[in-house]
């Protein structure tokens, strides 16, 4: 996968911004694993290593009120639309202090704050989620669009269809952010999808259907860019694939034997950090820039890993609240 | 304000009310805009008209779409009314319904609230048969954090409505497909009937009758009868299935000692079932007999009318029940 | 819609067999409606009036033993399957005599003798059915085709979606026929759908996409045909569109006055059973092999309503039977 | 034979010997095939490679295909075991269970059989939350003409798949996520375990504890420390759930007349209101107490650990349950 020149509107700004964002991902990411492997946390995962620069890129492209829905792999979602580090990792760790008190848990991330609407751990349920906060900003509107973002095996199942030509029909200020990482669990794309390219599946709703590059900055900001700014403009949606690999067994732990170690290396090789920052390099962006990031990421995950360590897990009783918006006798 | 008006034009009035207050509130369903005839069974008519098509909107055939719109607006804060045409079709839509709109204030820990309402209908004895007629409130009673309620009479379903509308969470509506021509006293547009609260539509000392819905008419023709033999039936029309009133009903229960449960679901694992176990586990001392249960017959909803007859409870069974009920204490 | 002259394997046998089918299904849904008018009969019926030659010709290209899966609008399906007039028209009136002894009614047609296995009234439903139909045959390496029929707005929900990606991955020999009546409900077909041509979304499953003219018995035979003869010979599944014209109301009784009279009468006009005997004549069919077909079937109509009428309902007792294998107390 | 097995190897001999002894038996779900990994609990390893691809398929991620396929499947004489991976996911093929393969054979009346296994898992207490771990057995049950079915120990796990898959109805079997790596003495290839018969687990005077799945497990040990009070427990596994083993439950009852209902589902309208409610229908003279029920609380299931703790129900709450029935027996 080559690396063009981008166009002049991936400046160097939005490049450390991007720069930022994947570093953020990928030291995350790493750490968290690091603590599964080594007993401190005992959590389901599902890393997203690999998928850094499609997060970090298209989330770029969004503002802070953009809504986002995301899945269980979407710890570089919800770290690129802007989640504290703290509120995550706690709620990651199961603790009181985490973005759900401790409810949720890793797999059902939400946020507010930052546009994070909801996280499901259902395939392909995010879709329609979206195309109701899409509606909303359209009833009202506003000029928010929603991201919905998903994986590959999602797009054979009945609810992205059904989004897919709903949004169209309503023209619904959405972005349909395919990461194909080539794998749904253990089941490579040929073995279950009746198309190579999921953006060609487009035609069937009458919208533009768009393929990036995942370890592309430029071709995933760009990409992103133009659906988002169709879609604010009351043009509709876009189904946007960002080409990926996937660096790891689906859930951590598991096994991933299938797939060869050449070809695995290979791909390592073209989603390194070391290729991102020298693609940073040739954007004009300074590595002492570079480097105070990440400084300030690797500062910032320590704390946050220190305060949801610290902080305290859930009282049983907290079980008896948020079940309904008034408390119920149980 | 003497004038009668029917089921369907009382949920007509109360979606253009709440339409009229809020304008958070929307609507969407197949068919359900003004160009699609206003719904199939017209109680969204007139109202796109009223309020334009970005507001009431026909959608595709597209069940999980249609939730999942409804889940991702009432998190932003809208109010959605989505019309699922018949009780059956949700069954394409549960993983919505189930793992998102019941679970997302939880999960979220209380940060996104889903105030959305579904109003679908169903019901047997029009001749629809097996995939048409489902009654399947108890699938949702079993899911904590969504409600689901069922009116009687057309100033409940005004004030059913409304009040789901208003409430923060997701509210399931079951609207009974032999209702909508049914007329009564129409609501005046301030009446509300609170979720989780029963009414007692008839005093009675020896037998407490609890149902809800259609239950409800017949368990007052049941009355009418019982009372021939001097036996002086309460009728307890629930409203809101889950969560139910039990206060209501065991506070009657205490007073008659003798209850019958009447629903049109069937009966095994019904929602009938839950309502006996709580009676016997906190009046078990004071019941003269037990809890008897009136539904329908354990199989799909039959075509032919013969068999959709042999399906569907009667006014009789009831009857038979209290009488058996009644009886059964003068045995001990 | 022109009528072209047909390639040689339509010959004058096929067509009679199809005026035969077509006739009949025209014949039974007038009666039908008209015993409906009268207050003979009391039933919601989804007419079939403008669909006639697409279920003849289809079904003309099948074996007694493929398969069909059918939906609530699907009296023309059955009839062209071969279901005989007595038994559909029992299940029709509800009495014991019937297909499905009176259980299922019109909604719930089976008849495995003629490879009708289920009709639903479910939207959509019906193509995963279909799905596994085909997916038996193809274990038991069986040339049986299972053919789904279904409408366009059944397009649009996820069912149809998961079906049409499983039967391409798995090469499975099933025809998705889709009988575009320009209508769900009451809901135009632009008005809920992100495509005009629903065969258009074949290129999302990698498989072919075909179109033909639902009023023209070539057109749609030749296009089965091919469609069949790819599945027996293990090359997969076919999308096949029929494009038609609702010529009344979504079901019996119900408005219809949003279709203007000039666009109902010029469809009327093109979907007419006298421009259809035109069109054999032309075949080089005989005029009085037309009236023997005519007379024939309109003898065993009148015999099935008889049948009907006369037969006994079901007896309430039966409703005991038929839900387990082995009876179950109550 | 004398060596032990684990529920995962126990299933995955069922499926073996049903493959190998009926050609018509199929499996299909995600990632179900050897190239798969066979399955993600590994109860299908090795087996795509003993009888090919084409009987044992893995499938796209499509919970209606995979449902719809093994319906179609089934009604031309098939065998088919379909996997949903977790229970969760089984919202999204409700309408082929419940609308298809529950009452075809009564729509058709009797032309088609759906002889269909559906194999699902789930279960809290992993760690998996809210849209992963719920019990949703009671929804099967409230539908007539399915089978809903659940093991407690490895041998019962083989017995009960076995007699699935040569069942003539859909029967959907829960598998309990804790449950994989338990161990226990295997099945004979023989061995079946009949569909709708409870097993007597623990015999006992006192009390019956009436519970399936791992309830199986707790419920003894609760009897273990009631046995130390003087309080002799029977337990009884109904195996399967819908359709239950009345005669089994009351007859037990009848003698202990005590009885507490356990399960891991959420109280409110679970199966377990079904089987009080029948207990107390059918033996209300005979029983010194009330029915109780021990479920989990009415909340989605919760991440953190110190929630989900505190959502399952504990042998504790079986012994304190227990004991509260025995002693309301003292009180009168
Ligand atoms: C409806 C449903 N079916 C199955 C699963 C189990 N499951 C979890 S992740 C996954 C694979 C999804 O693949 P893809 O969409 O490509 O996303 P990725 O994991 O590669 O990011 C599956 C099958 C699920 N969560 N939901
Ligand atoms: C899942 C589901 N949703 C809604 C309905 C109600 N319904 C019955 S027929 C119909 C329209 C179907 O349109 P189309 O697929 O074009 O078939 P046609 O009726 O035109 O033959 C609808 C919405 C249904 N039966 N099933
Ligand atoms: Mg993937
Ligand atoms: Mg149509």
């Amino acid at each position: 996968m080559s690396m063009p020149v981008s166009p002049p509107s991936l400046g160097p700004d939005l490049a450390r911004t991007i720069y930022r964002k994947a570093y953020l991902i990928n030291r995350t990411d790493e750490r968290f694993r690091a603590m599964l492997t080594n007993g401190e946390l005992a959590v389901a995962y599902y890393p997203v290593r690999g998928q850094e620069v499609i997060a970090a890129a298209a989330m770029a492209a969004l503002r802070q009120d953009d809504y986002l829905v995301t899945t269980y792999r979407g710890l570089h979602d919800a770290l690129a639309k802007g989640i504290p580090s703290r509120l995550l990792w706690a709620e990651f760790a199961g603790k009181r202090t985490g973005t759900c008190k401790g409810k949720g848990g890793p797999m059902h991330i939400t946020h507010p704050e930052t546009g994070v609407m909801v996280t499901t751990g259902i395939v392909g349920s995010g879709l329609p989620i979206a195309n109701g906060l899409a509606m909303a900003s359209q009833i009202r509107g506003e000029s928010r669009v929603a991201v919905a973002s998903f994986g590959d095996g999602a797009s054979n199942i009945g609810a992205f269809h059904e989004a897919l030509n709903m949004a169209s029909v309503w023209k619904l200020p959405v972005i349909f952010l395919c990461q194909n990482n080539q794998y749904a669990e253990h089941t490579a794309l040929a073995a279950g999808t009746s198309v190579s390219r999921i953006s060609d599946r487009a035609v069937a709703y009458g919208m533009p259907g768009i393929f990036c590059d995942g370890l592309d900055p430029a071709s995933v900001y760009e990409a992103m860019n133009e659906a988002v700014g169709r879609a604010r403009a009351g043009g509709g949606p876009t189904l946007l694939e960002a080409g990926a690999f996937r660096l790891l067994g689906h859930i951590f732990g598991a096994d991933y034997s299938y797939v060869s170690r050449q070809d695995l290396h290979a791909a390592e090789e073209r989603a390194s950090m070391a290729k991102l920052r020298q693609w940073m390099i040739e954007r004009q962006v300074r590595e002492s820039d570079l480097e105070r990031i990440e400084k300030e990421v690797d500062a910032e995950i320590n704390d946050a890993v220190a305060f949801a360590l610290d902080s305290e897990p859930p009282d049983p009783d907290d079980i008896r609240f948020d079940i309904y918006a008034t408390e119920q006798a149980a | 304000m003497s004038e009668k008006t029917s089921f369907a034009q009382a949920l007509n009035s109360a979606l253009d009310h709440a339409m009229a207050d809020d304008e958070n509130v929307i609507m969407l369903g197949e068919d359900v805009a003004d160009e699609q005839g206003g719904g199939v069974f017209k109680v969204s008519k007139g109202l796109s008209r009223k309020y334009g098509t970005s507001r009431v909107r026909s959608t595709p055939i597209s069940e999980q779409a249609i939730i999942g719109a409804a889940v991702g607006a009432a998190i932003t804060g809208m109010r959605p009314v989505a019309e699922i045409m018949l009780m059956n079709f949700i069954t394409v839509a549960m993983d919505q319904l189930v793992n998102h709109a019941a679970k997302l204030r939880f999960m979220s820990g209380g940060q996104t609230s889903v105030p959305l309402v579904v109003r679908t209908t169903t019901g047997a004895g029009v001749g629809f048969g097996g995939q048409h007629s489902d009654m399947l409130e108890a699938w949702f009673a079993h899911v904590p954090g969504i409600k689901i309620a069922t009116a009687s009479n057309p100033a409940d379903a005004y004030g059913l409505l409304r009040s789901a509308i208003e409430d923060e969470d997701p509210t399931i509506l079951i609207e009974n497909i032999t209702h909508y021509g049914m007329t009564g006293p129409p609501a005046e547009p301030g009446y509300r009937v609170p979720l989780g609260k029963a009414a007692i539509v008839r005093r009675g000392d020896d037998i407490t009758l609890v149902t809800y819905g259609r239950g409800v008419g017949d368990c007052l023709k049941a009355a009418g009868q019982l009372a021939e033999d001097g036996i002086d039936a309460e009728v307890i029309d629930l409203r809101t299935v889950s969560p139910w009133d039990q206060e209501a009903v065991l506070s009657s229960v205490a007073r008659t000692r003798r209850a019958v449960i009447v629903h049109e679901a069937v009966r095994p694992f019904g929602a009938g079932a839950e309502i006996s176990a709580r009676i016997h586990e906190e009046l078990f001392g004071d019941l003269a007999g037990p809890v008897r249960r009136v539904a329908s017959y354990a199989s799909p909803v039959p075509f032919a009318k013969s068999l959709e007859t042999a399906f569907l409870y009667s006014v009789a069974d009831i009857v038979q029940a209290a009488r058996d009920t009644t009886e059964k204490k003068a045995d001990r």
